[in-house]
């Protein structure tokens, strides 16, 4: 399946995906609303099958004032890949919890509350991944600000 | 522990309640129904265990000597990876990607060089990219050599260690000729490589090549026929194919289970398509398939590189002017490759600029390890040892 | 042993022959400590393959030096190699660990990670800008990381610090980091002085403070 | 040896060299006698320690293409002195939540129990502390205690991979004792005695390991296995498996008390080797072919100190060999190892045994001249 045969696809599995711009592979966006199902037709259609979720992780636009997840699918059987994206409300970033559509997202999940502090519902075990419980603050958040860290005094 | 940090966007999402380490551990605990019931203990396998390979923490439920549940603490080496390269140009990038798995060091520069590569549409010439093929599997064969040798010392033996090292640092001699470095090397560089090769670069391979066949056999003499091993290997840390894909496993894991994906076969890079090679594949993807699938690896890269190194093509080694500042336009760009541990992957959102926006490192390790979380449950804690060492894991990759 | 300590040491000092026999017994003890340090297992990322891996392999041979007995536990063992870096959430681990070895104790700091953050010394929320922070240093290994004939120095350079001391009169006394693989006479100190001022002079945007802040790291545990 | 002294242990050196009954008449001498002899044994017994942790660091780093330690003396030779010194003068830590006395106490037991059973083993005909008619129950008996030090060790060390070292060992000793007692009977049987010199005298025309071919061997080869059990070494070692359990049992103790730990292994790897050399390989007694007498005369020219010493050291590098070519076993295969194979085997082993006896048939009964 090529590029645009893909993405016709999976534009015409639902009507909420619309098209995502600017990237180098096939790629949708989502609403965070029923992200759980969208995902999961994704994974089960027999002729995506979605079956590895490979990245999950997110970008902080803080222009817009939106965050946005970025998830890479991967079939094992046709070995193609899609990116699906989903904007969250930068301030109150609130997303459905993918962890029971591919059990790592409970780990890729907890990752990203750890790092941009967005809350997942649903999910078996929300805390930080990375850092201490008691961290102050999300560090990939563009406007963290950290007293510890060292500016580099040169260009 | 006091940290002075502070947040601009203060959090006001009390709905979705958050947990900690100590809440987790007390949803484990369990009192025992009655008297004649065992009690079971926490114990902290880490920071500073033999057999985690470097800081992993599990924290570990046990009945007596069997593992019940694991609850494994990261971030030990957390570094901050992914927020200091948004601070730095592209062509430093690579030299952080050494130090994410620096076991295969080679291969992750290759994943941040083809990154840019692409990104920019950059066209390599041939000699570059036999080069870096035939450097990505000599250094596979080095981190095999590495995992066996802990792998025999994991189990108890530490002759397999001293053996694989001895091994090992003949690459790295190679290696070390050419890139004046023994282990993070920053030599594969976006546009080319660093510098050409050492002029004796493909005899010593040859020379290594015909010292190393034999010796393969010589691990198998000492390590794989041993009964012993194939009691504490076989039917151990079951990892079935059906969730070794829904945790995202790749690599020699993946492989184990039965799933042929192997990213030089189904989307080739490098002269990967040009080479003839197998997959090695096992069937019940316990330990022992693990090994094997290894000890095969090994062989098929010995063959790659046998069928690379003869006609290494002529031409210059470095495409882009040296120097010349990157700029990469807008968008997301992600590449993957298999390294000598599973897919990495490189995520950059780019924003025009010569530093990238965001950039994410998908780790091979990350999802391996919550693989042995899986597996290990209700086994011994020398099986949870055993399945460890087996899935390979280096902890600065999964903390980047 | 208890009989011979450093408080009675005045005492012994003070009869004839009294500071040849303790000279003599210092240099016994020192001799036998300097030759077999045993390294506790612990490495946190690269620079462990290198320092504790390929130097105690077949091709380096730490054996040599009485030093591959690795011990697990940190009771037994003499010597800490700091290999890798060390970040807040290891600190208090580390300080653990230290503590819980049996005096008497050295340190040997491996790579840049460990003597200063190395790479990760700008721009991270979570690196310690160097072991020396947390738990006392004795001799430093620069390198990124180090070869494993570089970490042999370093141990060397442990060896004779500790053949200078004197054990039994000034016990646990420990001196500012040494850098192996520099000339001697060379101190960690001059190499920050010099740092600050290659940091001013190449300093385009950012005030001083920075550097001053840099110094008075404030991070407590 | 006098049959009329009321004590259970005839040291052979006390009794020889005062003659009567050394207590009432010499009080003085014996007791110099018997400090001397602790001294000694003492002496002996950290010197053999030294020597093997030397020989084994050498041994394991040539297996391993290295060369082990070299800077300290020739070839490293004064490293095993060095590292004593060391423990020696390193500071000795009590946790504060352990239980004091047990903890101080435990390896105090060890040692002891390894020196209490050192001073059975028949060095020569003419160097033995205590040639005593119940030898072989006596250290089967003393050599028990060591594995309450174990327990103790783990369990007052308030630590938990401690805990689980010392029950791993506790287990395992306990039963592979069975399979080691067992095997150590078929030579009793044979033999017709307990003492120690009897046992090495009955084997003056040929060593039991063939002298009765499939039985002795079979003996010697679940004592082999069950006294590299016994004494914890890979591929058994799994009261202290490094890679799992950190250190194991004495994973809390530091400086003299880990090296008394490190002393009583040692010692024991020798009277396990002494074991087998004196039980099945005929202790000091030469080696014999047939008839052929030239031979026999140059062998027995060999005086039999060396032989016994030879036969140890051939014993202790099988074991050495062992232990850095295997990887180590999990515990419940360890306990199906001993349970479900070494067991059985060893009591029909012992059972074919006691019917070659009652029907007074020996293959290789050899006269040599």
């Amino acid at each position: 399946m090529n590029r645009t045969e893909l993405l016709s696809t999976v534009l015409s599995l639902s009507t909420e995906f619309s098209p995502r711009e600017k990237t180098d592979r096939p790629a949708v966006l989502a609403p965070v609303q029923g992200l759980t199902d969208l995902m999961l037709k994704l994974r089960d259609h027999s002729e995506l099958s979605f079956d590895m979720l490979t990245v999950a992780t997110a970008i902080d636009w803080i222009k817009e004032g939106k965050i946005e997840l970025v998830y890479i699918l991967i079939s094992s059987t046709f070995k193609h890949s899609l990116q699906v994206g989903a904007l969250l409300d930068r301030e109150k970033p609130v997303a459905p919890s993918l962890s029971s559509v591919w059990a790592i997202a409970e780990w890729q999940e907890r990752e990203i509350f750890d790092l941009f502090g967005v809350r997942y519902l649903n999910h078996p075990d929300l805390r930080r991944l990375l850092l201490e419980d008691d961290w102050n603050g999300h560090p990939l958040r563009k406007d963290y600000v950290d007293d510890f860290m060292l500016e580099r005094p040169w260009r | 522990m006091e940290i002075t940090g502070m947040t601009a966007a203060t959090m006001s999402n009390t709905e979705v309640p958050v947990s900690s380490l100590d809440e987790r551990i007390k949803f484990f605990q369990n009192e025992p129904q009655s008297a004649l019931a065992t009690q079971e203990y926490f114990v902290n396998m880490g920071p500073q265990h033999p057999s985690t390979h470097g800081v992993l923490r599990l924290v570990l439920k046990m009945d007596g000597e069997t593992v019940r549940e694991i609850i494994p603490v990261l971030g030990y080496v957390h570094r901050g990876m992914e927020k200091k390269a948004e601070y730095i140009g592209y062509r430093q990038q690579v030299h952080l990607t050494d130090r994410l798995d620096y076991l295969c060091a080679l291969m992750n520069n290759w994943v941040m060089a083809d990154a840019v590569e692409r990104a920019m549409k950059i066209e390599l010439n041939d000699r570059i990219l036999t080069l870096r093929t035939i450097f990505a599997e000599l250094q596979r064969i080095q981190s095999h050599q590495l995992w066996w040798g802990v792998f025999g010392m994991d189990l108890g033996a530490f002759t397999p260690f001293l053996y694989g090292f001895r091994d090992r640092e003949k690459i790295t001699a190679i290696f070390e000729d050419t890139m004046g470095a023994r282990l993070t090397m920053n030599y594969i560089q976006p546009g080319g490589l660093m510098y050409d090769i050492h002029p004796e670069f493909p005899r010593k391979v040859k020379d290594f090549l015909k010292y190393f066949k034999p010796i393969l056999n010589e691990y198998d003499e000492l390590f794989t026929g041993n009964v012993i091993v194939h009691q504490r290997l076989k039917g151990i840390g079951i990892l079935d194919g059906k969730t070794a894909i829904s945790v995202g496993a790749s690599g020699p894991v993946l492989r184990a289970s039965g799933v042929s994906y192997d990213l030089r076969k189904s989307d080739p890079y490098g002269v990967y398509s040009k080479t003839q090679f197998e997959v090695p594949v096992g069937t019940t993807g316990d330990c022992w398939d693990r090994y094997i699938v290894r000890m095969q690896e090994m062989r098929e890269s010995i063959r790659i590189v046998e069928q690379l190194i003869d006609n290494i093509p002529e031409g210059p080694t470095m495409v882009m002017k040296f120097g010349a500042k990157i700029r990469i336009p807008e968008g997301i760009y992600y590449n993957q490759m298999e390294t000598a541990r599973g897919i990495l992957g490189v995520m950059l959102v780019a924003d025009g600029t010569e530093k990238p926006y965001r950039l994410h490192f998908r780790t091979p390790n990350f999802n391996n390890l919550w693989s042995v979380i899986s597996m290990a449950k209700g086994l011994r804690l020398a099986d949870l040892v055993a399945i460890l060492s087996s899935v390979d894991i280096v902890v600065p990759d999964i903390d980047r | 042993m208890g009989l011979i300590n450093s408080q009675n040491a005045p005492m012994i000092e003070a009869f004839p022959g009294g500071p040849a026999f303790l000279t003599t017994i210092d240099t016994v003890i020192n001799w036998a400590r300097s030759n077999s340090l045993w390294p506790l297992t612990f490495g946190t990322s690269c620079c462990a393959i290198e320092v504790m891996m390929a130097a105690g392999a077949a091709n380096h041979d730490l054996a040599r030096f009485g030093a591959e007995v690795a011990r697990a536990s940190p009771r037994q063992a003499d010597l800490l190699v700091l290999a890798g870096t060390i970040v807040k959430r290891m600190g208090p681990t580390l300080q653990t660990l230290y503590a819980q070895m049996a005096e008497p104790k050295y340190v040997i700091a491996t790579g840049a990670c460990a003597i200063s953050g190395g790479p990760f010394i700008y721009q991270s929320y979570s690196t310690v800008r160097g072991a020396h922070e947390l738990i006392p240093v004795d001799v430093i290994v620069p390198g990124c990381p180090p070869r494993p004939e570089a970490f042999f120095y370093g141990l060397l350079t442990l060896q004779k610090m500790i053949r200078e001391g004197e054990s039994i009169r000034r016990p646990g006394e420990r001196r500012k980091p040494v850098l192996a693989a520099l000339p001697p006479g060379i101190t960690i100190d001059q190499i920050r002085q010099e740092l600050i001022l290659n940091l001013e002079e190449k300093s385009v945007t950012k005030p001083l403070n920075e550097h001053a802040k840099m110094e008075n790291l404030t991070w407590k545990i | 040896m006098s049959s009329g002294s009321n004590s259970l242990i005839q040291g052979v050196s006390l009794s020889q060299w005062v003659g009567g009954n050394a207590w009432t008449d010499t009080p003085w001498l014996a007791f110099a006698a018997v400090l001397g002899g602790t001294a000694l044994t003492i002496g002996f017994m950290s010197l053999t320690a030294m020597v093997l942790v030397y020989a084994e660091r050498k041994i394991a780093a040539h297996f391993q293409c290295r060369l082990g330690p070299m800077r300290v003396g020739w070839h490293g030779i004064l490293q095993s002195i060095a590292d004593s010194l060391k423990l020696f003068f390193k500071e000795d830590i009590v946790p504060t939540n352990t239980d004091h006395l047990l903890h101080a106490l435990a390896p105090a037991l060890c040692v002891m129990a390894t020196l209490l059973a050192l001073i059975t083993i028949p060095l020569s005909p003419s160097i033995s502390i205590a040639n005593m008619n119940i030898g072989v129950l006596f250290l089967s008996a003393v050599s028990g205690l060591g594995v309450l030090g174990i327990l103790l060790g783990g369990w007052s060390s308030n630590n938990k991979w401690s805990l689980l070292g010392a029950m791993r060992a506790g287990a395992q000793i306990i039963s592979y004792e069975i399979s080691m007692t067992l095997s150590i009977l078929v030579v009793v049987l044979f033999a017709g005695s307990m003492k120690f010199s009897t046992i090495i005298e009955s084997q003056a025309t040929g060593w039991w390991i063939w002298r009765v071919p499939v039985v002795g061997f079979v003996a010697f080869f679940i004592f082999l296995i069950s006294s590299t059990a016994e004494i914890n070494r890979t591929p058994f070692d799994l009261a202290e498996g490094e890679s799992e359990l950190t250190a194991g049992f004495h994973t809390e103790y530091s400086g003299l008390r880990f090296a008394m730990f490190f002393l009583a292994e040692y010692i024991n790897l020798f009277i396990a080797s002494s074991l087998g050399a004196i039980l099945f390989l005929g202790g000091w007694m030469p080696f014999h072919i047939g008839h052929f007498s030239t031979f026999n005369h140059l062998m027995d020219l060999i005086p039999p100190g060396i032989w016994f010493a030879m036969k140890v050291c051939g014993l202790i590098f099988l074991s050495m060999w062992i232990r850095w070519t295997f990887p180590r076993l999990r515990v419940d295969q360890l306990m199906r190892l001993e349970w479900k194979i070494l067991l059985p085997i060893g009591l029909v082993n012992l059972a074919i045994a006691a019917c070659l006896i009652l029907s007074e048939y020996y293959f290789f009964v050899w006269n040599p001249l």
